[in-house]
C-alpha cells in the first residue's frame, strides 16, 4: 500500500519547467530517499507536493486521494508535513512560539500540550531554549526545531528537505538516527538528501533524480552496492 | 533677501528658551499623536505584506471623511463616529486587498509592481472622496476649547485625550503582537510566508487581519489629523511621505521603530518650525529620512552598524 | 487652420512629456531605478533655464510690486545657455541625490524619490531670492519667438533624446545597465561596478528630464512651483506603463494616448454636475487604467523587444 | 499590434474632432465667448463663484433677440485651468483655436500670466474678473500690445480698503499691526499692498510672517505672530489653512482683530467657524441698493445659493462689457472688439446701468459709459478699475457664515491708493 503516489508529474516555476514526467511512490510506513546532484529538482519536487510550485501535468495522491488541488495551508490537516531545507523556522519567534505555529489549527489545548511534551521529550534541548528567539539557535538546534514543528501536527508522512545541510559532520549521524527513529515509530518519510551515502544507509528505497527526471529507482541496499552510484554520488 | 526667513523666531532670553521648549514638547507630542498610529499601521502592513502601499495615505483620508460623514451628516458624537469610521475604513482596506492586491500577490509579482498599482488605487480613492465631498475643507463638530498650561505642556482637553488614545492604542498593538495568537501569526507570516503556508497558517487570513488593523489605525490617524487641522481630500497624500520618513527612521519593519520614528520625526519637524523656518517643517522629515538612509538604511533600530563610509565609499568602490 | 494650431499646442505638450517618458525609460526600463521624483528634476531644469534667461523687465516688475527682486532677470542669458544649464544642473542634482538613493532597494528608492521631488518643490516655494517663490517666474522668452518654430525645436530635441536613449540600449553601457536590471550578481561578477553603472544611468535620465523642464519653461513662458507636484510624476508613469515600458516607441505612443487624447480629448466632453467632477473622473480612469494594465498587460501596448540576458552583458 | 494601435489612434482622433465639428453646425451662428476659470484645483471656489455671474449675463443678453449684440446671441465656451498653467494654456489654446472664441473672460492670478502671451498673439481681448495680483498693475490696457483688462480691482485697492477699515472702522485705534500671509503669489501681492498702505497711513507693522499652506499645524507661526502683541492682523491664506489657523489661534487663547481679503469668504467661514467669530474680510462686493438687490436675486436663481458668490459681479460685468464692445465694434472680430472696449466702459458717455440700456443707447448712436455691478468699471491706463469693496464679518449668527457690516467706496480710499502708487513708482525709479 502506497501512502503517496506521484504519476507523470510536470512542474516548475512560472514558465520554467523543472520536473518532467516524474513518478514516485512512498510506501505506508516506508522510508524513501531521493538523491541527486545540486539543481536536479529535488526541492522543487517537495515544493510541488506541497502545492508551492506550479503543476502543469500529472497527479499526486495521498492515501489514494488526489491532493493537487488542496492548498498548501490545508495539507497539514490531512496528515502531511514538510520540513523545508532553508528558513525552516521563524527566526523572530521564540522556540515555543515556533512550535505553537506548528499546530495552528489545533483547537484542543490538551492535544497541543501533549504533542509539545512529546517534542520536548524527543529534543530536550528545545525545552531548555523554550523562550529563546529561534533566530539565535545553532544550526543543529534549528533543524531539531524544524522537525519538531512538523511533528506538532502528528503527520503520517513527513517530507524532509536535506535536514543535514550545513550541519557539522558530528551532528549529522545523530540527526539521521532521530529521523530513522521517526520512521520506526510508524511514520512514512520522504527524504531529499545530497549526502547520498548516509541517506542510503538509513532509507528503505531510493530514487535518483537528475536534470528533473528520475534516473534510477531501487532498494536503498541495492543502490548502495551499485558501482555506478558509488562512482557518481558517493565518492564526493 | 529672503522674506520667508524673517519669520525665524529668535529666543535669546531665558524665558524665550523655556517657551520654545514648551512649544517643542506640546507641538511635538501633538504631531506625534497624528503620525504614530498611521505610521504603526503602515509598518504592520509593510511588515506582513512586504510591499509599500502608496494608497495608505488616501486610506487615512478615507478614515477622516468617513468619521466626518458620521459626525456631520448623521450627527453622531465624534468618539462614536471614530469607532464607526475605524470599522468602515477597515472594511475598505479588506475590500481593496481582496479586489486588487490579492490576485497580484498570488501571481507573485514584485513589490514594485504592487507599489505602482497602489499608486493607481490611491488616485481612485482620493478622487472618489473629491467627488463625494468637493474640494473645500471640513471640520468635525466638536466643542471649541482653549488650551491650558499643564506643567511643561499646553493642551486642550481633546488633545490630551488624543495623545492618551494614541499611546494606549500603540501599547495595545504591541501587546497584541507579542502575546496573542494573531500577533504570532502576523510575525510568522512576516518572517516567512511560504513556511507559514507549510505550517498550515492561512496567510490570506493574516493579510486580511493585518489590513483591518492597519486601516483601523489609519482611520484613527485621519481623525486625529482632522481634529488638529482640517479635513480635505489631499490630507493623507500630503502625510504619506512623512509617514514613510517615520518608518525609515525607525526601521521599516519594526513596529516599535515605527512609533519611535514617529516621535523623532514629529519633534524634528516642530524643532525645525521653531528654530529654522516653519515652511521647511516637512522638508526636515524628508532630510531626516535621507540621512538615515545614507548612514543606516535599516533604521535606528536596525542590526547593521552606522556606515559612515557610504559618504565617500562610492568613489572608491570597484565592484 | 486654427485647429492645426491647437493640435500643435497639444503636440508640443505631448512631445515634452515624451522626453520625460524616455528619461524614465532610462531609469526604470533599462536600469530598474523606479524614479518617483520626476517632477523634481523637471523643476530643476525649468528653473535653471528660467532664472538664467528671464528678462530684466521681469525683475523690474517684481520690484515695482514690492517683491524682492531675486536672481531671475539679472543674467538674461540666451536659450542655449539655459538649456545646457538645465541639463547640467539636473545631472548634478541627480548625482548628489543618487549617492544615498542608488544603494537602496528599488521600493525604498521609489518612496525616497517622492520625498526628493517634494523637497525640491519646497525649495522652489521658499527660496525667494532664487526662485521668487510660489509666484514663479514669468516673461521667460520663447527662443524661436513663434510657436510653430518652437514646436519644431521641441521635435528636434525629442528626436535627439529618442536617438540617444535608443543608442543607450545597444551601447556597452546600456547593456551593463540592463545587465544590472536583470541580475546584479552576474554583472558584478563580470567586474562592472553596479553603483557606477546605476549612477551613470541615473544622471543620464535626470539630465534628460532637466532638458524637458527647460523646454517646458520656455514653452509656457511662465512657471510656478505648483506645476511640479507629484501628479506630474504620476502622469509620466502612467503613460510609460500604458505605452510599454522599455520600448521607446511604446512610450511615444503612450504619451500620445494619455497626454494627448485622454487628457486633452476629454476637454470636449460635456461637464457633469459640479465642475470638479469631470477632472476627478479623469484621474479615477487613469488610476483604474494603471491597475488594469499592470494586472493584465504589464508589458504595455508595445512590449520590449525580447533579447536574452546573456546578450546584454559582454 | 502596431497597425492596431495606429488604427485605434485614428479612430479616437476622428471621434474627438468629429465631436468638435458637430458643435459648430448650428443654424444661427452665435458669438463665441471663452470663459477660462479654475473649476478644480486650489482655487476651485473662485471658478465656482464667478461662473454663475457669467451665466446670468449671457442669459440676460440672449433673453431678447431684438437686443442681441450685432443680432447674434452669445455662447459661452468654458475651460478649466485646474489652477495650473499647463491646463490653462491648453484650455486657452482650445478656446482660441478650436472654439474660435472672440475673447476670453478669465483666468485668475495663478494662471493669468501664462495666458497673456496667447491673447497677445491672438490679437484678442482678455478680461479677468478675478486676477487682483499687483503684478498686473503695470501691464495690460493696451500697453506693450498686451490687452489685458480686469473687472476686479488690483489688490492695491483691496489692501487699501483693508487698511482703511482697520484705521477708521474698528472700535479702537490700532497702533500695532502684523501681516500673516501665505507664500503664494496672491498672498504676497496682498502683503505687498498692505505693507505699502500701512506706510501711507502710518500704521507700524511689528511682525511680518509668511507660511506654507496646508500644514497640519500653525502653532509655531501663531506664537511668533503674537509675540509683539499686534492689535490688527492682516492675513491671507486659503480656506483649508484658515480653518486650521483660527482653530489653533482660538485654542491658544490669543487676541487681535483679523482682517482678511477676498479669501475671507463664505467657504473659509464655513470651514473655520466658530473659532473665527468676529474675523473681518474686506473684498470686492456690490453696493447695497435696489439695483444690486434685484441683480443678486436674479443671480441666486442661477447659482442656487443665497447672496452674491465671490467674483460673480465681476464676471457678470466682464461678459456685459464684451457684449457692448461687440455691438460697438459691429463685428465679432477679435481686434475690433478689443479696440472698442474703452469706448463703452468709461467716460465720456452716457452712464448706463444695464445691458439693455447700453445697447439701446449704442444703437441710438450715443457714446456710453457702463457702470457695472461690481464697480464703475472705468479703466485706468493699465486696464484696471477701482471696484466697490464690502466689509463682512464671520459669525455663526448668519446661516451663510458671513454678515455684511459695511461698504468701502472708491472715494474713501483714493488717498491711500494714490499714496501706495507713489511709493511704488519711487521704488521702481530707484532701481
Amino acid at each position: 500500500m502506497n501512502i503517496l503516489e506521484i504519476r507523470d508529474l510536470d512542474s516548475g516555476y512560472g514558465k520554467a519547467l523543472i520536473l518532467q514526467d516524474l513518478s514516485i511512490d512512498v510506501k505506508e510506513g516506508g522510508f524513501t530517499a531521493i538523491i541527486g546532484p545540486n539543481g536536479a529538482g529535488k526541492t522543487t519536487l517537495l515544493r510541488t507536493i506541497f502545492s508551492l510550485c506550479d503543476l502543469y501535468k500529472g497527479t499526486i495522491s495521498f492515501r489514494g486521494k488526489d491532493i493537487t488541488r488542496i492548498k498548501a495551508e490545508n495539507l497539514s490537516d490531512i496528515g502531511l508535513n514538510y520540513v523545508p531545507q532553508e528558513e525552516s523556522i521563524f527566526p523572530s519567534l521564540t522556540v515555543f512560539e515556533n512550535l505553537r505555529m506548528g499546530s495552528v489549527k489545533e483547537k484542543s489545548r490538551e492535544k497541543i500540550s501533549s504533542r509539545l511534551e512529546r517534542v520536548y521529550n524527543r529534543f530536550p534541548v528545545l525545552e531548555k531554549r523554550h523562550g529563546q528567539s529561534a533566530g539565535t539557535l545553532s544550526g543543529g538546534e534549528r533543524q531539531m526545531l524544524a522537525v519538531g514543528c512538523a511533528l506538532m501536527t502528528d503527520p503520517d508522512l513527513l517530507l524532509l528537505d536535506e535536514p543535514t545541510a550545513g550541519l557539522a559532520p558530528t551532528l549529522v549521524e545523530g540527526l539521521f538516527q532521530d529521523i530513522a527513529k521517526l520512521n520506526t515509530e510508524g511514520r512514512s518519510l520522504l527524504l531529499v538528501e545530497q549526502n547520498a551515502k548516509m541517506a542510503l544507509q538509513y532509507a528503505h528505497e531510493a530514487y535518483i533524480l537528475e536534470g528533473g527526471r528520475i534516473k534510477q529507482h531501487d532498494d536503498a541496499a541495492n543502490l548502495l552496492k551499485s558501482e555506478e552510484i558509488i562512482k557518481h554520488y558517493l565518492s564526493v | 533677501m529672503n522674506r520667508g526667513r524673517k519669520t525665524r523666531p529668535r529666543h535669546s532670553s531665558q524665558d524665550g528658551v523655556y517657551f520654545a521648549m514648551e512649544d517643542l514638547l506640546s507641538y511635538g507630542l501633538l504631531t506625534f499623536a497624528t503620525l504614530a498610529l498611521p505610521s504603526l499601521g503602515l509598518c504592520l502592513a509593510i511588515k506582513v505584506t512586504k510591499y509599500f502601499n502608496l494608497a495608505y495615505g488616501d486610506i487615512v483620508t478615507a478614515g477622516a471623511f468617513l468619521a466626518l460623514l458620521m459626525n456631520l451628516s448623521f450627527k453622531i458624537n465624534i468618539g462614536i463616529a471614530l469607532l464607526i469610521s475605524i470599522a468602515l475604513t477597515a472594511l475598505l482596506g479588506v475590500f481593496l486587498h481582496k479586489v486588487v492586491f490579492k490576485a497580484l500577490m498570488e501571481a507573485k509579482v514584485g513589490p514594485l509592481t504592487l507599489l505602482v498599482v497602489s499608486l493607481g488605487v490611491g488616485l481612485v480613492i482620493r478622487n472618489v472622496v473629491l467627488i463625494g465631498w468637493g474640494p473645500q475643507p471640513y471640520q468635525f463638530n466638536t466643542p471649541l476649547t482653549r488650551a491650558k498650561h499643564l506643567g511643561p505642556f499646553f493642551f486642550t482637553p481633546n488633545q490630551i485625550v488624543m495623545i492618551l488614545i494614541c499611546i494606549l492604542v500603540a501599547i495595545g498593538i504591541f501587546l497584541m503582537l507579542r502575546y496573542t495568537q494573531l500577533g504570532r501569526l502576523m510575525r510568522a507570516t512576516s518572517d516567512n510566508p511560504s513556511l507559514s503556508l507549510i505550517r498550515g497558517i492561512s496567510i490570506e487570513k493574516v493579510y486580511t487581519y493585518t489590513w483591518i488593523i492597519a486601516c483601523g489605525l489609519a482611520a484613527i490617524g485621519g481623525v486625529f489629523m482632522g481634529m488638529l487641522g482640517t479635513i480635505k481630500p489631499g490630507m493623507g497624500e500630503e502625510a504619506l511621505v512623512t509617514l514613510f520618513a517615520c518608518l525609515i527612521v525607525g526601521g521599516i519593519e519594526n513596529p516599535y521603530g515605527a512609533v519611535v520614528g514617529a516621535l523623532i520625526t514629529a519633534f524634528a519637524m516642530e524643532a525645525t518650525a521653531i528654530w529654522i523656518s516653519p515652511p521647511y517643517k516637512v522638508v526636515s522629515a524628508y532630510l531626516l529620512m535621507f540621512f538615515i538612509l545614507l548612514i543606516k538604511p535599516s533604521g535606528i533600530f536596525g542590526r547593521e552598524k552606522i556606515q559612515w563610509k557610504y559618504f565617500l565609499g562610492f568613489l572608491r568602490s570597484r565592484q | 487652420m486654427e485647429i492645426l494650431s491647437w493640435i500643435l499646442t497639444i503636440a508640443t505638450i505631448v512631445a515634452i512629456y515624451s522626453i520625460m517618458g524616455l528619461a524614465l525609460n532610462v531609469h526604470f526600463g533599462y536600469t530598474n531605478l523606479p524614479n518617483f521624483g520626476i517632477a523634481g528634476f523637471f523643476a530643476v531644469g525649468a528653473y535653471a533655464s528660467a532664472i538664467l534667461t528671464a528678462p530684466h523687465r521681469f525683475r523690474e516688475m517684481e520690484i515695482f510690486a514690492g517683491f524682492p527682486g531675486g536672481v531671475a532677470g539679472r543674467i538674461e542669458a540666451p536659450f542655449i545657455v539655459g538649456l545646457l544649464a538645465a541639463i547640467v544642473l539636473a545631472g548634478v542634482v541627480g548625482l548628489i541625490i543618487g549617492i544615498p538613493l542608488l544603494r537602496l532597494r528599488e521600493d525604498y528608492l521609489a518612496v525616497a524619490s517622492i520625498g526628493i521631488a517634494q523637497t525640491i518643490y519646497y525649495v522652489a516655494v521658499n527660496e525667494l531670492w532664487l526662485t521668487t517663490g510660489s509666484a514663479g517666474i514669468r516673461l521667460i522668452p520663447m527662443p524661436t519667438g513663434n510657436r510653430y518654430l518652437y514646436f519644431l525645436l521641441v521635435l528636434l530635441l525629442l528626436a535627439i533624446a529618442y536617438w540617444v536613449v535608443n543608442r543607450f540600449y545597444s551601447t556597452p553601457i546600456g547593456r551593463v545597465w540592463r545587465g544590472v536590471r536583470e541580475d546584479e550578481v552576474i554583472t558584478a561578477s563580470l567586474g562592472k561596478s553596479i553603483f557606477r553603472s546605476r549612477m551613470s544611468a541615473w544622471i543620464a535620465g535626470c539630465s534628460i528630464m532637466g532638458a524637458a523642464g527647460c523646454l517646458w519653461a520656455h514653452y509656457s513662458m511662465a512657471i510656478q512651483p505648483g506645476e511640479f507636484v507629484p501628479t506630474t510624476t504620476f502622469l509620466v508613469w502612467i503613460f510609460v506603463i500604458v505605452g510599454g515600458l522599455r520600448n521607446n516607441k511604446g512610450i511615444l505612443l503612450g504619451a500620445i494616448l494619455i497626454m494627448g487624447f485622454f487628457e486633452q480629448g476629454t476637454r470636449f466632453l460635456p461637464a457633469i454636475g459640479a465642475p470638479y467632477i469631470m477632472p476627478a473622473i479623469r484621474l479615477i480612469i487613469i488610476g483604474v487604467l494603471l491597475v488594469v494594465f499592470v494586472r493584465f498587460r504589464p508589458q504595455g501596448v508595445l512590449p520590449e523587444r525580447h533579447k536574452k540576458i546573456e546578450a546584454h552583458i559582454r | 499590434m502596431k497597425k492596431l494601435s495606429i488604427i485605434a489612434i485614428l479612430v479616437i482622433f476622428c471621434a474627438v474632432f468629429g465631436f468638435a465639428k458637430v458643435n459648430t453646425a448650428n443654424a444661427v451662428q452665435p458669438i463665441r465667448l471663452g470663459l477660462l476659470l479654475p473649476y478644480t484645483g486650489a482655487w476651485a471656489w473662485v471658478g465656482a463663484g464667478a461662473d454663475p455671474g457669467a451665466e446670468l449675463a449671457v442669459q440676460e443678453i440672449n433673453a431678447d433677440p431684438a437686443l442681441w449684440p450685432i443680432h447674434r446671441p452669445i455662447k459661452l465656451y468654458k475651460e478649466d485651468t485646474e489652477t495650473k498653467s499647463a491646463p490653462a494654456i491648453a484650455g486657452a489654446r482650445k478656446l482660441y483655436d478650436v472654439d474660435k472664441v472672440c475673447g476670453i473672460v478669465g483666468p485668475t492670478s495663478a494662471t493669468v500670466r501664462s495666458i497673456i502671451p496667447l491673447t497677445k498673439e491672438a490679437g484678442a481681448l482678455e478680461i479677468s474678473p478675478t486676477a487682483g495680483t499687483t503684478k498686473l498693475d503695470v501691464i495690460g490696457g493696451g500697453i506693450n500690445g498686451e490687452y489685458i483688462f480686469r473687472t476686479v480691482s488690483s489688490d492695491v485697492v483691496m489692501t487699501a480698503g483693508m487698511v482703511w477699515w482697520a484705521m477708521n472702522k474698528l472700535p479702537f485705534k490700532p497702533t500695532k499691526a502684523a501681516t500673516f500671509t501665505a507664500d503664494t503669489e496672491g498672498s504676497r501681492s496682498i502683503k505687498g499692498g498692505v505693507v505699502d498702505a500701512c506706510k501711507v497711513v502710518g500704521l507700524p507693522l511689528v511682525t511680518q510672517i509668511e507660511f506654507a499652506l496646508n500644514q497640519p499645524s500653525y502653532r509655531a507661526e501663531l506664537k511668533e505672530l503674537f509675540k509683539k502683541g499686534p492689535q490688527v492682523i492682516f492675513w491671507e491664506a486659503n480656506p483649508a489653512t484658515d480653518a486650521t489657523i483660527f482653530k489653533q489661534w482660538y485654542q491658544m487663547g490669543y487676541d487681535g482683530q483679523w482682517i482678511g481679503s477676498d479669501f475671507a469668504n463664505r467657504t473659509s467661514a464655513k470651514g473655520s467657524l466658530p473659532a473665527s467669530e468676529g474675523v473681518i474680510g474686506v473684498n470686492p462686493g456690490v453696493l447695497v441698493n435696489e439695483r444690486t438687490n434685484a441683480w443678486v436675486e436674479r443671480l441666486n436663481k442661477i447659482s442656487g445659493k443665497k447672496g452674491a458668490t465671490p467674483f460673480s459681479a465681476n464676471a457678470y460685468d466682464a461678459v456685459i462689457l464684451f457684449a457692448l464692445s461687440i455691438e460697438k465694434a459691429g463685428s465679432d472680430s477679435r481686434t475690433a472688439i478689443r479696440d472698442a472696449l474703452r469706448s463703452v466702459a468709461q467716460p465720456p458717455g452716457v452712464k448706463v446701468y444695464t445691458y439693455a440700456e447700453g445697447i439701446k443707447a449704442l444703437r441710438a448712436g450715443k457714446d456710453i459709459n457702463y457702470e457695472g455691478i461690481a464697480g464703475t468699471q472705468d479703466f485706468n491706463k493699465y486696464g484696471d478699475p477701482i471696484t466697490y469693496l464690502k466689509a463682512e464679518v464671520m459669525t455663526t449668527k448668519d446661516p451663510s457664515g458671513m454678515k455684511r457690516i459695511g461698504t468701502v467706496l472708491p472715494e474713501q480710499i483714493k488717498d491711500i491708493i494714490d499714496g501706495v502708487l507713489a511709493i511704488r513708482a519711487k521704488r521702481a525709479k530707484a532701481q
